[in-house]
């Protein structure tokens, strides 16, 4: 499997590349970096000069930059992230809590467009041209240029503070589910939907489904069998391309629904200058996607034989 | 011979242009092999499609009958057609690689039809797949029957369409320009293939080729289209020797790439487009150089002819010419 | 690593658009609006009323943006604020108006920079290839697992928060997508025969790439850009939503519709209008992205 | 086989999102009713929107110090009453200062923890102890301020001073030295659960988003009404709002001024408006030109119009400021009145002193913690430029124009101050920021006089003499416009009709209370 | 021959000289090109395409040499080694006495005039977003040739040598007929007057009656201005009916090369032999017969010694094992094949071959 060998090498060399720059982190942001870093190793934002040159002395800042990135990424790899200058406490729970905040929202999110977009894409594709057709396709255009920030408060006015159906805020069970996955499904609904048309109407225009049907399998059966799989493919990479973008996309959505996800997470370590938290948050979120996105391209080789064998085998 | 496949006046339309197929009659024996003959555009592949009802969205197709052994392919619902589709009537096409789904194995696919029509279940087809892949000479073909489309070459891709075709034992074989996208040292091998299936199976072939050269040695007989009407159909000898349609003369003539005492080949004459031509007369009129003759003039362009049995040759011998008696003397 | 760099780039923000160049043209100019598909004359038309309209802003506004009336606000619409007025009293249009030039101006500008930069750099990689196009196409790999906002985010920490940091941060991940497209394009369109008879016939590089490579990239990537465009607007809004872009005094539609939460149900339109305004933007582009690649596949 | 693999694909994906869904909700499995249903005895469970986020791990140093006195967990030795302005027996019964530089408290028997321990001096005072020796202890409870606590027997728990003081007992009601059981003090941080000694035992927390409470059936001030309790961090104010709009919440705290009209307009709500130690203004860097010169500063402050603010942004919920304390301070100076917006006299003061109208270019810097800021600016950037000042607005975070506070290099800036910052006393808000060493003295103001007042307020324990003083000098920094106070803030609560007993704390100490209530009939 | 040789020779031919056939206008030696495949992790080699493989040809001046061949045998491929559109990995290219692997600047500009290439595809050989005038005045304006009326005056010129009105001038591409927009390929090649024109299967994707159109064209325009041509096809009856000498290639190799008619005749290569019988017409109801076996193997790995020898039907433990050589079997006629003294009489039948029996 000398593809997936490649696979990790960019992975693993991507990964290098930005934790680097995530650790320079405290050396771009203006002020004393060592006091920076110091402060979220010591609890103590009001160190004077001499404890200053003490601490740095003590946990190596005077070394080559080189040599504690080193070190800060072994530290980072074996789970010591620091801890919050905010929250005084260590950051891996607090990374983990929004993690699974947020890719539980996000899958939903997405899981949801897809159960909307799947059919509403074939069925548009195999009306192509007529009315059916062209409502989909411009209603579903529509929704790309919907914003989150507008969507959400709209949504909340009508369902939570006049029909008070569905929570407004919080993040307390399915119902408080409800609000910020449709706010969040939007876009990738349209997407979506205009991909699954675009690519089932190649694939009904490809010679093999007529030479499927000339082999005697029905309209359905075709469909079924040598259509559905051919046009998820571009799907599919689209799905996990969202889901990676997402980690870090829903801020908006997780700040006005109060959501503890990622999104907020960063957004808060950034209006509190929090560098240890922003660190962590920052490597979390793109070990994440590119680890989504190798998967993808696994997946991807799985379901599409073409790139499988020019990858695979020699 | 009892005719196994007949066709009597299919048109297809596209919308509300002018029909890509007009009047199209059409027999096969059991098992002969009839070559339909013509330009690309000339609506070969349009009748083969129409044959299997699967024609692209938007055609309209009419006939007075299309049947198939006893079955009426323009009554046939959508699941008697879906039983006629590789069962009664198979058909192999001029890209076999394109023609198989890219993700799915080759086997699953051959085994589709014995599944469908034969009704096996899933490990017989499996072995089943593997004995028709080896009867149409496909080397290893247990490891074949795993790959994927885009792993086979050209010829291979061809086999394998054949075996798929093979599977229910149709009666009818429609062969779309099988062997256009192929090298020729492989297009041989490959109408060797479907000349010993044919043989073995007694299975009549309906042969779509643009290529004359190629029709020579596997058609029993020959129609020749042009602009959507078939204008002359007989015996492959006589069409090939004694052609009366100027159109089939100039083709082989064209064909032949032999050129004259002057070094030049023949060349049929450039004409109005085709949109003009069914203004009425002959189709073929504006690029014939038998319509300027005086006495024929007057029909060419006002009236379009019949297809009736060409003057001198045998029974089922038609052109569709108001020279054709002339054109015989002059060949 | 080809496998997936035709379809990644584009997955994410613009709809269907296979780098595919029509093989055989109309001969029509782009001037015969005739044409046009219905989306791109809407869209088209919309986009030059809103920009005309922020174009012409400082002569046409009914008010100075920023002249409070502590005494009238919040009121609903009127003869001398059709839409109303803000919780200090301000013209709400004219606020609408004037904001608007941030946030079409920021989207713009930032994808202009992006656009350029990223064509230009595919391009490069499409004839160079070789060792820098491997390094510029592992950076796109790089920055591409960077969801937007997160780049943002964290160039405000570093930054701080102005309109050059977030003109900065969407360009820093912005022109990758570019950078993909047009060497994708320029990569199918080297293939093609018309290159290599042009090569034949003795024309320059120079010739190749501005006469036929450029003009036969350009609908794709127009189309691409105007799918950005969108895309843009709406990201650029959030970040000033969050409060991390356009800063006070300046106002864009973004933080005037965050201002505005407040009085959501006291006067509504101090949310919907700004909201309203970036989606009729972003859809107006929207329209014309797909209408270009309706032409193009028209085209095809 | 093809198929097969798919649908693993989907399985798998569908399999990994619900097990970060079991991940992201197992803290609050124990999910609270909706609000407002009515318990079995008594007055039912509540929902409380609340705006602090515990983000230390509940160290009681912190702010989150707050959060767990406002759900009824944790309690101090004394409160201190604000109405009255008199400070009340909690844990302790009694205080006396036995020597000058001891206070020694006597404590309430029968008391026990939640977690079933009792409360001894001893637990007491190493709790305390714990608290002078944390990195950044507390500001009213420093090891400046307090030199040792000790139990000194069964019931007396003695807590020394370094220098003599008279405020002890104030320290004491500070709520980062509320007390929780010992066994909440661990390596990892404060463990609040079931380990205070309120009338509400905290049963879980779900990290940055709520706690759930029930009631402690053993609290020493007898049963609480309400049985079960949620608190809801929401920083959002709008959010807060929402919550007690559409009913999810029954009470919300520190609602944002924009939200009381429509809070107000919902017959369902009661909005309660409460006195908060807290004034916003426009400070003048008095070290440089133009501000050196009072008559700028006097010109500035004539021109703007504090009705209109008041009215405008802060829709009615602020007052006009009169100083730095608010009318109804003890130490407010008396029958003083807001300066009145005077255009004609911001012109002949700036005239006077010397700057022709247009001449003037200042900056203004606001920072975004303060929502209303933004809008604040640009009403001052539009008064002032009716009398010619030119004024350009510098929003960004607070963190990014401390430095610049701080080192005197602004001109304008506005800053919202809480004057009762340690203890209920505004001492140490006039000598942090108005004397000359003041640690936070953004004005950079030196006036010998105005810290030789102060050094005599330190030493006065009478505290009708003290509180004159104050007010002295509060009329000083009013009259010399050493700041341009704007308005004297409000706190904002809101509740549902059905609630009862529900008292809004202007220091933002409780909320769930004993007392409180829900009836829905 | 020395490449000073070469210089004066290919100097001395001259504008519409050499049809005495004496100079050579292309001598490619020894000319190797490998098609790099991407490279795999953990791979110290990288597997090449061996598309070209050691060619060496002559053709003189005024000559027209027919190069046949299937998918996969490197023709296309020679033909970009020549024009350097491709540029050769080892050996040498001389075409008119220039070095084409070590042309620079100006001198790349003389052998874009000197050869030209027509294509298999004329849709796809013209850019179409540019009409017909745009492209080929283009090319003069890129070669700095008159002002812009006398290019249009030359474009028509040009399109009227081929039989095409000037209102093709504004056509677009997609508004022409493959027929038609091969013909302005053709114009478009001959509009700097090249000596030798590269066809690369010019008829292949047309119908019949259209190919019998462009080859008369092909004749007439290499009669009038004396055009050394390589004509490429895959189809012997096509490259029989205009060629001079005729060479075939086979998996990057040129396996037999001889005049036409000796070719066509006296073929002595069993794959050349199969190529024949495959472009013998077939009498009706003949069996199909079967020359070679299988098909072309890979040109990734070709197989060890000789390259046909898992196709041909007459391969011994030699072929496997023994690259044979290209070797001189008559005057002008070379043949890569060790029995090939045996295999006319072993494969041809009785009813001999191509032709063989009509004329």
């Amino acid at each position: 499997m000398t593809f997936l060998v490649r696979r990790l090498i960019v992975l693993v060399s991507t990964l290098v590349t930005v934790s680097f720059v995530v650790f320079l982190i405290p050396y771009l942001t203006p002020g004393d970096p060592a006091r920076k870093i110091l402060r979220a190793r010591v609890n103590d934002p009001n160190l004077d000069a001499e404890s200053v040159a003490r601490l740095r002395t003590q946990y190596g800042l005077d070394r080559p930059l080189l040599v504690q990135y080193a070190d800060w990424l072994l530290h980072a790899v074996t789970g010591d992230l620091g801890i919050s200058y905010t929250a005084r406490s260590p950051i891996p729970p607090m990374i983990v809590g929004a993690i699974q905040v947020t890719v539980l929202l996000t899958a939903a999110a997405l899981i949801f467009a897809l159960a909307i977009a799947l059919p509403l894409g074939s069925i548009a594709a195999m009306k192509r041209g007529r009315p059916t057709d062209t409502v989909i396709t411009t209603v579903t255009q529509g929704f790309v240029a919907i914003p989150e920030y507008w969507m959400a408060p709209l949504l909340v006015l009508a369902f939570a503070v006049h029909l008070r159906v569905l929570p407004s805020a919080g993040w307390t069970g399915v119902a408080s589910m409800v609000l910020p996955c449709l706010t969040l499904a939007m876009r990738p609904i349209s997407y979506f939907t205009q991909v699954t048309r675009a690519s089932m109407a190649d694939v009904l225009d490809s010679p093999h489904i007529i030479g499927s049907r000339a082999r005697g399998l029905s309209y359905r059966q075709t469909i079924w069998r040598h259509g559905i799989r051919n046009a998820l493919i571009p799907v599919v990479t689209l799905f996990s391309v969202w889901l990676g973008g997402l980690l870090g996309g829903s801020v908006v959505v997780e700040v006005i629904f109060g959501i503890p996800g990622m999104g907020r997470l960063v957004y808060d370590a950034v209006l509190n200058s929090d560098i240890p938290v922003l660190q962590a948050a920052i490597m979390c979120i793109v070990t994440l996607t590119v680890a989504i996105s190798t998967v993808t391209d696994v997946v991807y080789t799985v379901i599409n034989p073409t790139v499988r064998s020019a990858n695979v085998s020699s | 011979m009892a005719a196994l496949l007949e066709i009597d006046r299919l048109t297809v339309t596209f919308g509300g242009a002018s029909p890509v197929l007009d009047g199209v009659s059409l027999g096969i024996a059991e098992g002969e092999v009839l070559a339909l003959v013509g330009e690309s555009g000339s609506g070969k592949s349009m009748t083969a499609l129409s044959i299997m009802r699967l024609l692209p969205e938007g055609a309209r197709m009419d006939a007075a009958a299309v049947r198939l052994g006893e079955t009426d392919l323009v009554a046939a619902s959508e699941g008697q057609m879906n039983s006629v589709r590789g069962g009664q009537a198979s058909m192999l096409f001029q890209q076999p690689k394109r023609a198989l789904d890219p993700t799915a194995t080759v086997g699953s696919q051959i085994g589709e039809p014995l599944r469908k029509h034969l009704g096996m279940s899933r490990s017989a087809a499996r072995r089943r797949v593997v004995e028709l892949l080896h009867d149409v000479g496909v080397d290893e073909p247990e490891r074949r029957a795993r790959s994927y489309p885009h792993q086979l070459s050209g010829g291979l891709a061809q086999r394998v369409m054949i075996a798929a075709a093979m599977a229910a034992q149709p009666r009818l074989l429609i062969a779309d320009e099988p062997t256009t996208a192929l090298d020729v040292t492989v297009e041989a091998q490959i109408l060797a293939l479907i000349a010993q299936k044919k043989a073995e199976l007694g299975m009549s072939v309906l042969f779509i080729s643009h290529d004359l050269g190629v029709v020579a040695s596997i058609a029993d007989r020959i129609a020749v289209m042009y602009a959507g009407r078939i204008v002359e159909q007989g015996p492959t000898a006589e069409i090939l020797d004694a052609p009366s349609h100027p159109y089939t003369q100039a083709l082989i003539l064209c064909s032949s790439l032999r050129p004259d005492e002057s070094g030049e080949l023949y060349v049929i004459p450039d004409g109005a487009g085709l949109e003009r031509v069914s203004s009425g007369g002959c189709r073929f009129q504006s690029r014939c150089h038998r319509a300027v003759e005086a006495h024929v003039e007057h029909h060419c362009a006002s009236r379009e002819p019949e297809l009736v049995a060409a003057p001198g040759g045998t029974s089922g011998h038609d052109t569709r010419c108001w020279a054709a008696s002339t054109m015989r003397e002059s060949a | 690593m080809s496998l997936l760099d035709g379809t990644r780039t584009s997955a994410l923000d613009s709809a269907p658009a296979p780098v595919r160049v029509a093989r055989s043209a109309r001969g029509r100019r782009w001037i015969d609006i005739r044409t046009w598909p219905a989306s791109l004359v809407i869209g088209a038309l919309l986009f030059v009323v809103v920009v005309l309209t922020l174009i012409l802003t400082p002569w046409i506004a009914p008010h100075d943006p920023a002249a409070q009336t502590l005494s009238a606000r919040l009121t609903g619409s009127s003869g001398t604020h059709p839409l109303g007025t803000d919780q200090l009293g301000r013209d709400v249009l004219s606020r609408l108006m004037d904001g608007g030039r941030f946030s079409v101006s920021i989207a713009a500008l930032t994808l202009a920079i992006s656009a350029v930069v990223g064509t230009l750099l595919g391009l490069v990689c499409a004839r160079r290839r070789g060792a820098f196009d491997e390094f510029i196409m592992r950076l796109t790999d790089v920055l591409l697992a960077f969801p937007e906002m997160i780049v943002a985010m964290f160039l405000v920490a570093i930054l701080g928060a102005s309109q050059s940091t977030l003109v900065l941060a969407l360009v820093l991940g912005g022109w990758t997508p570019f950078a993909r497209l047009a060497r994708g394009v320029a990569i199918e369109i080297d293939s093609r025969d018309y290159i290599e008879a042009a090569k034949s016939l003795g024309c320059s590089k120079r010739f190749i790439m501005m006469r036929h490579v450029l003009p036969n990239a350009l609908s794709p990537l127009m189309a691409h850009a105007a799918l950005r465009f969108g895309h843009k607007l709406i990201t650029v809004g959030a970040l000033s939503f969050l409060g991390l872009g356009v800063q006070p005094p300046d106002a864009d539609w973004g933080s005037m519709l965050a201002d505005g939460l407040p009085y959501m149900s006291r006067s509504p339109g101090l949310v919907i209008y700004p909201g309203l305004a970036i989606f009729v933007t972003a859809l107006s582009v929207t329209l014309m992205g797909q209408g270009i690649n309706v032409r193009r596949n028209r085209r095809t | 086989m093809r198929t097969l693999k798919l649908s693993s694909a989907l399985a798998m994906a569908a399999f990994l999102s619900l097990l970060s869904a079991c991940g992201s909700f197992q803290t609050d499995s124990s999910q609270p009713a909706k609000g407002g249903g009515s318990g079995g005895d008594g007055g039912g469970q509540a929902v409380i929107s609340l705006q602090f986020t515990p983000r230390a791990n509940f160290a009681l140093e912190t702010d989150d110090a707050f959060v767990l006195t406002q759900v009824g967990c944790l309690e101090t030795l004394v409160k201190y009453d604000d109405a009255t302005g008199k400070l009340e027996p909690l844990l302790a019964t009694s205080w006396t200062q036995s020597k000058p530089t001891e206070w020694d408290f006597r404590i309430r028997d029968n008391v026990t923890f939640q977690d079933g321990t009792k409360l001894t001096p001893d637990t007491i005072a190493s709790a305390l102890e714990r608290m002078l020796k944390v990195e950044v202890p507390p500001r009213p409870f420093t090891p400046d301020v307090i030199s040792s606590v000790t139990a000194v027997d069964a019931s007396t728990v003695r807590v020394t001073t370094p220098t003599p003081s008279a405020l002890v007992p104030y320290r004491l009601a500070a709520v980062n030295t509320g007390i929780l059981a010992p066994a909440a003090y661990t390596k990892s941080g404060v463990d609040p659960l079931r380990h205070c000694t309120g009338p509400f035992t905290p049963v879980s927390v779900t990290a940055k988003q709520s706690m759930t409470l029930e009631r402690n059936d053993k609290y020493w001030g007898g049963k609480a009404a309400l049985t079960k309790v949620e608190a809801r961090f929401l920083p959002e104010g709008a959010t807060r709002a929402t919550q007690v709009q559409t009913g999810e919440s029954q009470v919300a705290l520190a609602i944002p001024a924009a939200s009381v009209p429509d809070l107000k307009a919902n017959k369902d709500v009661v909005v309660s408006e409460a006195f908060t130690p807290r004034t916003s203004g426009l400070y003048f860097n008095v070290s440089k030109a133009p501000f050196n010169n009072p008559d700028v500063r006097k010109a500035i402050q004539s021109a703007l119009d504090l009705n209109a603010i008041a009215a405008s942004i802060y829709d009615g919920t602020a007052q006009p400021a009169i100083g730095p304390f608010a009318p109804d301070e003890a130490w407010a100076p008396k029958s003083v009145k807001p300066v009145s917006a005077d255009l004609t006299r911001a012109a002949d003061l700036l005239k006077r002193s010397g700057h022709a109208p247009g001449s003037l270019k200042v900056t203004l810097l606001a920072y975004t913690e303060r929502p209303e800021f933004a809008d604040l600016a640009a009403i001052i950037q539009d008064q002032l430029e009716k009398i010619g000042i030119k004024v350009t607005v510098r929003t960004s975070d607070y963190a990014a124009i401390e430095p610049a506070l701080l080192g005197g290099d602004y001109d304008l800036s506005l800053l919202s101050r809480n004057h009762l910052t340690d203890i209920a006393d505004p001492i140490g808000f006039l000598t942090a920021d108005y004397t000359c060493k003041g640690t936070y003295n953004i004005s950079h103001y030196c006036d010998p006089s105005f810290d030789a007042k102060i050094k005599t307020a330190n030493a006065e324990s009478d505290a009708k003499a003290r509180y004159a003083i104050y007010a002295e000098l509060a009329k000083r920094l009013q009259d010399e416009a050493v700041t341009a106070f704007l308005v004297h803030e409000q706190t904002v609560a809101a509740r549902r009709s059905t609630v009862k007993g529900f008292v809004d704390d202007p220091l933002a100490r409780y909320a769930v209370t004993k007392d409180l209530s829900v009836n829905n009939g | 021959m020395t490449e000073t040789d070469l210089r004066t020779l290919g100097g001395s031919a001259g504008p519409g000289g050499g049809a005495d056939g004496t100079s050579d206008m292309v001598v490619i030696e020894n000319a190797v090109k490998h098609f790099l495949l991407p490279r795999r992790a953990f791979r110290r080699t990288r597997d090449h395409v061996h598309s070209v493989d050691g060619v060496s040809l002559r053709i003189g001046a005024g000559e027209v040499l027919g190069l046949v061949g299937e998918s996969g045998s490197g023709k296309s491929t020679l033909a970009r080694v020549l024009l350097h559109l491709a540029p050769a990995d080892a050996g040498r290219v001389v075409v008119d006495g220039m070095d084409v692997r070590k042309l620079r600047g100006a001198e790349s500009k003389r052998l874009r005039r000197t050869a030209q290439l027509v294509f298999q595809d004329p849709h796809a050989a013209m850019d179409p977003r540019m009409t017909i005038g745009e492209s080929l005045s283009a090319v003069l304006a890129q070669h700095r040739m008159g002002t812009a009326e006398e290019r249009r005056k030359k474009v028509e010129d040009g399109l009227r040598e081929v039989g095409l009105d000037e209102s093709y001038v504004d056509r677009y591409p997609a508004e022409c007929s493959g027929g038609q927009l091969q013909r302005v390929v053709i114009a478009r090649a001959l509009l700097l007057g090249p000596k030798l024109l590269v066809c690369d299967e010019p008829t292949s994707a047309l119908d019949a009656s259209v190919q019998a159109k462009v080859l008369n064209l092909l004749s007439r325009l290499r009669r009038e201005h004396h055009l050394t041509m390589l004509m490429i096809s895959h189809d012997l009856r096509v490259v029989r009916l205009i060629s001079d000498r005729v060479a075939v290639m086979y998996l990057g190799q040129v396996v037999e090369i001889a005049d036409r008619d000796q070719l066509f005749d006296a073929a002595t290569h069993p794959y050349t032999l199969a190529l024949l019988d495959a472009a013998t017409p077939k009498r009706p109801g003949s069996e199909p017969t079967v020359a070679a076996r299988g098909e072309p193997p890979s040109p990734i790995h070709p197989p060890e010694g000789c390259r046909f020898r898992t196709r041909c039907p007459l391969a011994t433990e030699r072929c496997r094992t023994q690259m044979p050589p290209l070797q001189a079997v008559a005057p002008g006629h070379e043949v890569r094949c060790h029995r090939w003294d045996e295999a006319r009489a072993a494969l041809v039948g009785e009813g001999g071959l191509v032709g063989e029996g009509e004329s």
